[in-house]
Parts: C-alpha cells; structure tokens; sequence
C-alpha cells in the first residue's frame, strides 16, 4: 500500500543529511513551509545549500536557519526584503554564499532539472554581469545564455490539501515553486494544512500529481510569518 | 518626492498619464514601487488584465484591512485581491507567460537608462549592496513593451536618464517608453523623442536636467 | 472589454493564411478540434505546417485536412495508427514530407517554444537515427541532443469550458497537448464544449490561463470521431 | 503466438511473471500491446501506480462497453478508468514524470534486444515503412528500469535477442530485464544472465534459439 502520510514534521525531515540541497517553497511568507524548516532547525543538519527565492524574514523559518549556521549557500533570485535582516548580515561578513539567480531562471531551471534535461538557453540576463562566465550563443540572430537544470536532494513544500498518493492542491498565490520543487527535488516532502481520503480529489484539479511527492506531514495550523514577525519571535522559542 | 517636488507631474500624475495609454485588453505587469500606482488610474471602459509573477492573473485592487490574506500577495509582497475571472498558477508557467512574450506591458523602476534603451533597475553596483535581481531581468527581455516609470533625476539632482548606464544593467536596449515627473519620452533607434512635457515644463530645462541627447518629434 | 468568444468556427479560423505553422491538439480523438479542422477545410489555406501528434483517422479531421492537400509537411511522433489511411499513401507517394520527433521531445519542443527558450538539451533519442544531423553534447558524462524550441503560426485546441477571457479546462486524457500547444502558438483558437460566465471557473484550477488563449467558439456537442470513423464518412461531407 | 505456441510460457504467464517482480509502491509505464497485458496479473495486496503518457497517473481497469469514454483512453488509444487517487496532466508534465527520472519501470515490447541492453522496438528500418516513434525513446532514457517484455524468437523462429541490433536502435543500453516465453534474463555489464526458465525449456535449447551468449548465474 502507499501511503506517504507520516505523523510529525521531525519525522517527514529526518532524512536530510548533512551537505544536501535543499529546495524550500515559498515567495516571501506566502508558501513557505515553516514548520518543516523549524523541524530542520531542531534536526540539526549542516552545511546545506539552500534554493529559495528569498532568504526569509525576522528570526523565523528560513532566517533562523540561516542564523543558526545550518546553510552553507543561497541559490535564490531576491535575498533582501522588509524584514530580511539575518542573511545580510551573515553575507556581508563573509560568512555565507550567494549564488544569485534571476527569478523565471530560477524556477525554469527547478523544472527543467526535475524534467531530465540538463541544460536550456535563456534570454534572460545577456549583457548583464549575471550572465558574466556563462557560455553565450546566437539563435535567430539573437543572443541567448546557456544556463543548467537545477537538481536537489530534497525539496520542503507547503500546500493547501493533500492526499496519501501524495497528489497536491495548493492556495492561491501559496503555489509559486511548490509544484516546480516537487519535480526538481529526488525526495519532496510537504507539509499539507489538509489530509484527505483517496478519492477526495477531483483527478482534474490536482497542481502537483503524487509521483512527485515522497512524504506528507499533515499541519492544520500553519503558523503565520507576519504575525510571528509582529510578536518578534525567535526560532527556537526563547 | 525629493528637490522636484513642485514642478511638473507628481507620482499620481505620472500613474495617470502611463495608464491612459494603456490600450482595452492589454496583458500588464506592474513593478514593485511607483509602477504599482498605475492599476488605480486605468481609465473606465477598459478592461486591463494584472499580472503578478508569483503567479496571479488578473489581480484586483487591495484588500480591506480584515480581508488580507498572507498567500494572496504580489510581486511586492503585499496583499492584493483576484478578479472575477483571474487564475493562480505555478512559477515556470508564470514566467512562461513573461519570457514567451505573452504580457503586454511592464511598467518598471528605474535607477538609470540610457539613449539606447539600456535599462539599470537592480543593483547600485555598490560593494556593500546586498544585490537581488528578482523577476526583473526576465521581465524586460521577455514583455513586449517595457515602460519606465521613474522621477526624472535622481533626489540630489543627478540625472537618471543618460548616455550610457554606470549602474550594472538590467537589460540592454530593453525600454520602449520613459514616463518622469517631467516628461513622456520614446526611445528610438534614432534617440530619445520627447513625446509630451508636463505642464510648466519647457524643452530647454528638460535637456538640463537630462544626460542624454533629447529630440522633439518634428 | 476582452471578449474571446467568436460565433463561428469559420469566423474562429478565418485568419490562418497560406504557408502557415498550425499546432492541433489531440492524442488520437481525444482532445482533437474536428469541427476547427473541418471549418479549416472550407477555409482552404494551403501549405500548411501541422504539429500534431498524429497524422488523423479516417477521411476526417486531420486525416481530412491533409487528404484535402492542404498539409505540406507533419510534425508529429506517431504518424500511423489503425485507423491512419490518408497519410502513409501520400508519404509513400513522397507528396507529404514527415518530421518526426519523440513525444516527449515535442511535447517540450512545443512548450520551450512559448516559454522564450530557444534551444534545449535531451536525452531522449541519444544514440538512434532521431539524433542524426542534430548537435549533442556530455553533461555529467553522458550525452544529450540539443533540441530547438518550436513556435507555430496558430494553436487549434479542444477544450471542454471556457470563459470570456479564455481560461480553459480539459476532460481527462483530451487535456494532452492542449496546454502547450496555447502556449507555443503566437494565436491560439479553440473550440470548447461549453463557455460560461466569467468568474465561474475556480481560479485555482484552470489549466489554461486566457493569457495563452486569442479566441473560443463554443461548439456544444463537437462530433465523435469514432462515431464517423464506423459510419465511414468523409470530410467534406459528401 | 506463432510457432512457439506450444513451449514456454504463454503471453498471460510471461505477463505474471513480470508482475510478481514489480514492488508495492511503484509508478509503471505499460507499452502498447503486450506489455499493457501486466495490469491483470498484480499480485493481491499490491499498489502500483500506473502512468500513460498522454496524461494519466492511475489508470484502471478497462471500462464495461457503456462506460467507454473516447477522452480517456491509454497511449495505445484504448479505453480505460481512472483509479481514485488518479490525475490528469498535460503532455509536457507527463514527460516531466517520465525524462526526469520519476517513474520506477516500463515494460516494452521489442523487435530485438541485443546483449548490452541496447532496444531496437520503433522501426524496422524497411524503406517502404511509415517511421513512428511515440514515446518510446523518452521512455528508454528516463525511466529507472526498463523491461522488455516479448516472445523469444520472430514468428518464423529468428531470434530476438541478439548479439547487436541491426533494426535502428530506441535507445542504446538501456534494457534491464528480458522476459520471454522460454525465460527471464537479465541485462549485466558482464552479460546476459538467464534468471529463471520456463518449465521444459532447458539450457541448451535457450541457447540454440538466442543471438547472443548466455551465462547462468552460478
């Protein structure tokens, strides 16, 4: 039988071992799956190369990764917004690296690396210092760079509803990298604020279809970063 | 607003003026900042759809305070609403709809373009600058029409228009059109056109405070 | 006021001109936009590139288009089928000439081509007579053939609902190249079994976003292929 | 089945014998014809997933007549079901699942297999041959492990598995497993290994009516 429900966050992030890549869903709050980074944080591995589009907010979810010295790397199109304070920090000391992605790259590259093809010409960057090292080439008379698919050891995933085949609905603009995460990454695991039964799902409707998920952690209350952000809270709780 | 504050159009203004030329039907993406103004002055009749790409189009105007919702934000990471008629989809489809050239329109910032359409919009190229480039650079190499929407000179005078761009670039030859507080200009191949000059606006002042050769449409 | 809806199927297809490239989706009958084609038909643009997976059953639809001489060339992966007469007799005749391409690779091939990627690595046909003449190139060690995007003149598409700002939902497995193909072609014209009013399609599921579509013409009760494949008809009805 | 009725395994057995080496859990593509014969022959207590590559993870069953739905239906055109659990997806998604490395196992038919695994199964190379290639060479490169699912020898006694094909290729080392009606084989660096023979089929007869060299695990 499959069943890729399992009972806690520690659990669902257990596997994630020490120098992996991380892919980590979510554009600022929205979609962001803190429970599995927190479960990250008490697991404890090091060394980790992170792939977000941001670099999380406050002392929370991805920052309080950041800040707890577990991420060696960022691959990410935007790491400074608001409330971002631990990772400019850490980056204008040296101390963590940055490889800066521009955003449809980015999440071209996720897809792509789940899809089997490691490598694609973009538009997007020519004659830009983002596109300094890279091998450039003319199609149509235009210049393009050549860029490669993005694979990962592990992708964390918040969605909306899940079932136990571990088919996906997300919530609005929650769904951004989710979906292309789930097929970059060799192992997705989800935290899903629903768990339904087989048969629930209207087969029409799903965004991200089981086969690319490996693990499903049912939280029915996702904490909410604003509000955290507001109580300035830490992770771990002071 | 800075040191031109009292001359020529202000932010709404200039909002205003980019969104009457925005045609019925058009497919727009409104940048973070000043660009985000535009969606409250299209003009009544037209029917413009919003792009954001985290992956909403048709977003409607913000919500009221008790309807926020943290996972319906733009691009800006503010909360927004969903029109009658919108759909939500995943990153690569998003920027399929961005890099395929199927948007329409993008309205951006600006810290410095050029003559030639070369747009800075992302780093200040300075050492101790965090960069981050978001959505920009697929934006202005993939969308049909790219906008600036930006003061004319920066907040201690210093053009923002210019010959050539010392900011890194965002992207090269990429603008179309240029909307300051002073002026509408068209970039093209010929040079910079001043379409229209803001009121109490004149030809000679507006060269003075440009750093790129300026021509009058004859 | 964006308004896609048209009144006709001839009215729907009344651009597409001589030499042009035109995507149609299907997989077989599934999905396949026979009442499109067959106003194509009427239509009578000639020289015409057709990316398809199939070359058409019977003397209708596809089958029909290119039996009707308007077809120069095919693009497809599956050129043969039970019921595939027209075309093996006019490629055997050397007055039709076949590209053919791995599904998969079409697949991408087609949605590349709308996503502003020009060129691409796969490893599918690596080492077989598909890859002759093309470029490959090692990644990792082993080696993939480039392939180039693919745009199309005009995308004609089956769906089963619509709206007025063309957002679209397939049925089952009808839903197989439909996507791509709205999002490759520069103009998509699609037939749907049923248009409603906007704001009736949830925004979380569909598939299609209008943004990818230029007009739909409702055709309530399209025919079955099947059904006229057994009764034996042709197009132009005779 | 041709002049191999009466020996070995019929089409059904080989079909079982397959299906008992597939694991609980896994996602399987079935090639048109033969292959699709697996699905009846699961083990009891078994959940594999079944994928069609024009857009359906979960296929079922096939329908009674009256339920027969032309827009579901399998890559050999077929009708089927959907299991609950199942969903539909667009062509470029499905090959997501099966270039990207996604799905477990495919079961293929096979004109010839020669002992490095390479597949010839698309085109018999006949110049008055109509060429078709569906997606058969996706599936060769992407999926994890590839079955080759086929009588041992043509219908007029030539054999199938070969020292190397002279059909044009699918894919180039890429079977795992051979299944036939005389015996299971298994595609090594070191050589074709005869896993298991079918009852009255002995060592040397497999030899005679094989193209390549054989070795015995030992």
């Amino acid at each position: 039988m499959i069943n890729k429900i399992v009972g806690t966050a520690k659990e669902a992030v257990a596997e994630i071992f020490d120098g992996s890549t991380v892919m980590i869903s979510g554009f600022g709050e929205a979609g962001s799956p803190i429970e599995l980074i927190h479960a990250l944080i008490d697991h404890g591995a090091r060394n980790l190369t992170i792939v977000s589009n941001n670099t999380g907010n406050g002392h929370i979810g991805l920052a309080a990764l950041i800040e707890n010295k577990q991420v060696r790397k960022m691959i990410c199109s935007f790491p400074r917004t608001a409330n971002s304070v631990v990772f400019p920090e850490l980056y204008r000391r040296g101390e963590i690296e940055l490889e800066l992605v521009p955003q449809g790259t980015l999440a071209e590259r996720i897809r792509v690396g789940g899809a089997g093809i490691p490598a694609f010409y973009t538009p997007t960057s020519v004659n830009t210092p983002l596109a300094e090292g890279k091998e450039t080439r003319i199609f149509n008379g235009n210049p393009y760079v050549m860029e490669y698919g993005l694979k990962a050891d592990f992708a964390l995933v918040k969605c909306k509803i899940a079932d136990r085949y571990g088919n996906l609905l997300y919530n609005k603009t929650a769904r951004n990298f989710g979906p292309v995460m789930c097929m970059g990454a060799r192992r997705s695991i989800v935290q899903a604020s629903r768990v339904v039964e087989l048969g629930m799902l209207d087969p029409e409707t799903v965004v991200t279809p089981g086969i690319f998920v490996d693990k499903v952690v049912e939280i029915s209350n996702p904490l909410s970063e604003n509000q955290l952000i507001k109580e300035n809270r830490r992770y771990p709780w002071a | 607003m800075g040191i031109n504050e009292n001359k020529g159009w202000n932010r709404d203004q200039i909002a205003a003026r980019i969104a009457a030329d925005i045609p019925d039907g058009a497919y727009v993406n409104l940048g973070i900042g000043l660009p985000e103004l535009v969606a409250n002055y299209i003009p009544q009749g037209r029917e413009v759809i919003f792009h954001t790409e985290n992956g909403l189009l048709g977003v409607g105007p913000s919500p009221v305070k008790e309807e926020e919702d943290d996972e319906l934000i733009n691009a800006g990471k503010k909360p927004v609403t969903a029109i009658p008629g919108a759909c939500f989809f995943h990153h690569a489809d998003s920027f399929t709809m961005v890099r395929g050239g199927h948007i329409d329109i993008c309205v951006l910032g600006a810290f410095q373009v050029s003559r030639e359409g070369d747009l800075a919009n992302w780093s200040t190229g300075e050492p101790d600058a965090i960069p981050a480039v978001g959505g920009a650079m697929d934006l202005v190499q993939g969308v049909k029409t790219i906008i600036v929407f930006t003061q004319h000179t920066t907040r201690s005078g210093e053009p923002k228009i210019v010959e050539s761009c010392n900011y890194p670039l965002t992207g090269k030859g990429v603008v179309s059109h240029i909307y300051t507080d002073y002026a509408v200009i068209d970039v093209k191949n010929e040079g910079l056109f001043v379409r229209e000059m803001a009121p109490g606006i004149d030809f000679e002042f507006l060269k003075s405070c440009t750093g790129a050769e300026l021509k009058l449409y004859e």
